[in-house]
């Protein structure tokens, strides 16, 4: 038996079901801790005050947004080349959490930026390139709703789902030429030297896992809720005459 | 979703098919699946596929351009010339050089018909392609499949709902194929 | 090839061809600006390249749509997918003609209209030689979002959603370069991206055009 | 004419409508306007409202081909002049529901894309308040233009062409409004004349375009 | 210019005209000017001008709305209901709440032809009213003129190239009354 099996909608939606309580429970569980960890037992910045504790969220949903796109182009090759319908489902359904994403850390930094630069929007290449992914998001979403037939969605938008990212990447590049900038640079690399102090870091890490799993779980619930629309979509197709 | 199954024919060079059957019955679904450009849910075409052609009441006529200068584009696309006779075959002499844009419906389904006797392909997919058209012109449309296309070895697969007066052809009735109930397509089952 | 070529320029430049079309979109774009802004020169003379590059973009984005639409509708472009030509050369042929159509005219037209902008004297060359160098790219990546949304009715506002984020890189370093050479600066990166931009969508985009359109045509 | 109204908003919501595209087309033109001018804050806000109502009239005026051109296609248009609802009020339901679903939303995006300009604080209420008051004479106007065109296949370009020069009285007077506003000067004279311009465009449009779809339908 | 001369005919309440002749003499000019959509060039119509309606092959049906929203549009602009029967008579019952871009074409085409039993207009002008139907549509539709039509006081106009099958019809060839030398029209002739 094959891994591939695993993709199957039934069982698909029978391996998850059992599942996504948990995943979800789990979700829950680290945000609660990382959060409260994170607002209320940490001392204030000595620069930043209190504001920096918006990084609980800023970081992880910034994280996440990204990600999501790369989970998206993942299973639309998985789609082009296998023709497995669930993960052309996932795309679809994970295009919706990563916008949420996006905007959560846009509007995150958006006021973690009217106290420390003065100003809710400085055309700074990181918070530029996130605006970008905006728009490729919403691009993405509005092609699957202007389609009619499931396949020809799928298929239509992992091509643009694969164009976009070689411009979404191109872009990224484009716009660190266009301006410098304000933003931090990578607080997370390995290198110590520039990381934020362990006592931010380690509620960060609690919280990034936290936004991981609540990523998972979603997408693992609406991709359920799109088998469903399928499978309602064939009933009401198999009913016609 | 399934459409039609079992179909199953042969049409020898020579030779022309008439789909008939009720509106709906999936005809024009049929022809464009064995014209290549929907995939069947199951089975198999054997033709030469670099000789098929496809035609419905869709004819691609540009309206701007004179009836010329559009049945030139097609004869360069498939590396070929205009037949003189063409104009003939169809009766389009005296529209030659007229805009596609001012002709009657009738008049602009000859155009499209026309494009066939350009293309010089030997298989034949046509949907509805006497729509509109009167009496003598429908006759014009048998002479030139007859005459021209079957008499040269060519193969045409005609739906219609018209009688065409071809006696070469064979005819078809897809009632009986309707697919059973309609159930759900390849991809739609995987969610039953 | 050729044949589509000559036929897609033919009826551009027939009546109702909208030959032109995309040319005076620009010029009113431009002209629209003042009034929008204000009449400040010190304002103007700034912003003027930006512009000139913005008002192209919009204007070859605005005729997009009728790269494959009019063919679709009309059924041509069903019988040219079933005709002998390879559907990589049929993408190629209409964003050539697209760019005959709109990127060409557009780059001519632009130091002309800078002066309503009153562009320094500086930037009248650069402006057309990113023009030259950069409307290429947005006619082939235009000619895929086209592809992309054929089957869509009136599908343009669609079409320039999606085609847009795809054109930000262009005008980034179009943009850019017109920028630094009206001011004078060094701008040889950002016309060296440019024109790596162009040559890789030239390489690269009708395959994924003709991809798109075999799914659309299914 | 309220079913033919309820008809078009139900049609813009449903899939493929194109509601929601002229919102996002104003997004990006917001979004690009920096990408070509560069990203500094001072010279942003200086040119923010005369860009906030350049786009709202470029996303409105694309918008436009809709209105009449889909119904013209599939014979409806003829029908519905051959039904008994006087064109005037056609005309009339046509532009409100364009209203409806451009000018209104834009509107109220208007202020929060401002952010991204770096509009000054007191500029955010005033941009509203002359988009609110501009909006509906750009929708009666494009519907006249619409009209013009509607005979014409893929007449987008030509409608933009025709439909721009009418647009300038509104766009002057709402842009310096805005311009005057933000600056912190007395407004009260071009909002005035912007509702003067909305009032008649309302009372007397409405018989030019059913005029001139007579003709066209002719 | 003029395509057609000299026409002229009654008909009484209750009764049908069937317009015939080639392709391009002019049928769809006359009933596009009998509908009052184009001018005469010359000559009068007479009749109760908002009892009027006319319909070709386009027929204004919406592909993002269902059947039955098309219908009740209509009805709407009409002043009128949808009538239950109209689902019998056109054979729609179940098509009812289906898209009507996912209808083949014959199907839109009886949609399209439903329109005309909900607007409830006494004079119809019907241009190729049976294009792409099958026999039994095209039965639908005899039934519908002749049962609900006629026989309540309407009059029907109707170009076709085919035999619809009607006994209250009389037919009208066109082929005489072609304009002589397609002369040209008030406008031009000022410039002569
Ligand atoms: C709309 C505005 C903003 C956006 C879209 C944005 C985006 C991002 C992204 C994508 C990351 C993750 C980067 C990575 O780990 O590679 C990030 C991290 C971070 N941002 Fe922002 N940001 C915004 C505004 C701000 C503001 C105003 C501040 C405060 C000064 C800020 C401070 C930080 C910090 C401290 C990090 C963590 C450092 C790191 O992991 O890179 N951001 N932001
Ligand atoms: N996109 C679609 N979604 C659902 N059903 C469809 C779609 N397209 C076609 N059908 C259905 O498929 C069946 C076959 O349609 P097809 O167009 O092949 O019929 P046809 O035999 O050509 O009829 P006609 O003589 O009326 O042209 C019809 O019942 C139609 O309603
Ligand atoms: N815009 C135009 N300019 C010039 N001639 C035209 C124009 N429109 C129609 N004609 C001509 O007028 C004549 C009558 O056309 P019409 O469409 O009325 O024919 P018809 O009887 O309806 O034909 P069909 O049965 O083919 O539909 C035709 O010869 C046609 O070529
Ligand atoms: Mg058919
Ligand atoms: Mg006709």
């Amino acid at each position: 038996m094959s891994l591939w099996e695993y993709a199957n909608p039934k069982k698909f939606m029978g391996w998850t079901g059992p599942i996504l309580p948990w995943a979800f429970g789990a979700a829950g569980l680290c945000l609660v801790v990382g959060l409260f960890w994170g607002f209320f037992l940490t001392p204030d910045d000595f620069r930043q005050g209190s504001t920096v504790k918006i990084i609980y969220l800023h970081v992880p949903a910034a994280l996440m947004a990204i990600n999501a796109w790369m989970m998206m182009l993942v299973a639309s090759l998985i789609w082009l080349v296998r023709r497995h319908h669930v993960s052309a489902l996932a795309a679809k359904a994970a295009a919706p959490v990563g916008i949420t994403m996006t905007l959560i850390a846009l509007m995150t930094g958006a006021i973690w930026g009217q106290p420390m630069w003065g100003t809710y929007w400085a055309w700074d290449p990181r918070l530029t390139s996130f605006l970008i992914l905006f728009l490729f998001y919403l691009g993405y979403m509005a092609l699957w709703a202007a389609i009619d037939d499931p396949d020809t969605a799928a298929d239509l938008t992992s091509v643009l789902c694969m164009v976009g990212s070689v411009f979404a990447l191109l872009s990224r590049y484009a716009v660190n030429f266009w301006n410098q900038g304000l933003h931090q640079g990578a607080s997370l690399s390995l290198d110590k030297e520039e990381n934020v102090s362990d006592v931010f870091f380690f509620p960060l890490l609690v919280c990034i896992a936290g936004f991981v799993l609540l990523f998972f779980a979603l997408v693992l619930l609406r991709t359920r809720t799109e088998i469903r629309a399928r499978r309602v979509r064939a009933l009401q197709l198999s009913e016609v005459r | 979703m399934p459409v039609l199954s079992n179909v199953s024919f042969d049409v020898e060079a020579g030779l022309a098919l008439i789909l008939r059957g009720p509106n709906g019955i999936g005809k024009t679904t049929l022809l464009r699946t064995l014209a290549g450009l929907q995939e069947p849910v199951a089975g198999t075409c054997d033709f030469p596929a670099d000789q098929a052609a496809y035609a419905s009441h869709a004819d691609g006529i540009k309206t701007a351009l004179t009836v010329r200068e559009n049945l030139a584009f097609w004869a360069d696309v498939y590396g070929n010339t205009v037949p003189d006779a063409i104009w003939d075959w169809f009766d389009l002499a005296d529209l030659r050089d007229r805009f596609a844009g001012t002709l009657s419906a009738g008049q602009k389904r000859r155009v499209g018909l026309a494009r066939l006797g350009v293309i010089n392909r030997k298989v034949l997919f046509l949907d509805e392609p006497t729509v509109s058209l009167d009496g003598f012109s429908v006759k014009l449309f048998s002479n030139f499949i007859r005459d021209q296309h079957l008499a040269n070895g060519g193969i045409a697969v005609i739906a219609t709902h018209i009688d065409l007066g071809l006696d070469e052809a064979t005819t078809l009735d897809l009632t009986p194929f309707a697919a059973a109930d309609f159930g759900p397509s390849d991809s739609d089952e995987a969610f039953l | 090839m050729i044949a589509l070529l000559l036929r897609d320029l033919r009826l551009a430049t027939r009546a109702g061809g909208g030959f032109g079309l995309g040319l005076v979109f620009f010029l009113i774009v431009v002209v629209l600006v003042p009034f929008g802004v204000g009449p400040e020169t010190a304002i103007l003379s700034k912003i003027a390249s930006g512009i000139l590059w913005v008002a192209a973009l919009l204007a070859a984005l605005l005729s997009l749509d009728r790269i494959f639409a009019l063919d679709f509708e009309d059924g041509a472009l069903t019988l040219i997918a079933t005709a002998p030509i390879p559907l990589e050369a049929m993408g190629l042929a209409k964003a050539t003609a697209h760019w005959l159509t709109t990127g060409l005219p557009l780059t001519i037209a632009a130091p002309i209209l800078g002066v309503l902008l009153q562009l320094p004297n500086s930037g009248y060359s650069i402006v057309a030689l990113t023009l030259l160098l950069g409307t290429p790219a947005l006619s082939m990546i235009g000619t895929f979002g086209a592809a992309l949304t054929v089957g869509i009715r009136r599908g343009g506002l669609l079409l320039s959603l999606l085609v847009l984020p795809l054109y930000i890189p262009t005008l980034i370093f179009g943009a850019e370069a017109a920028r630094r050479g009206t001011a004078g600066l060094d701008a040889t990166t950002p016309l060296l991206m440019l024109a790596g931009i162009t040559a890789g969508c030239i390489a690269l985009l009708p395959f994924a055009t003709a991809a798109v359109l075999r799914i659309n045509l299914r």
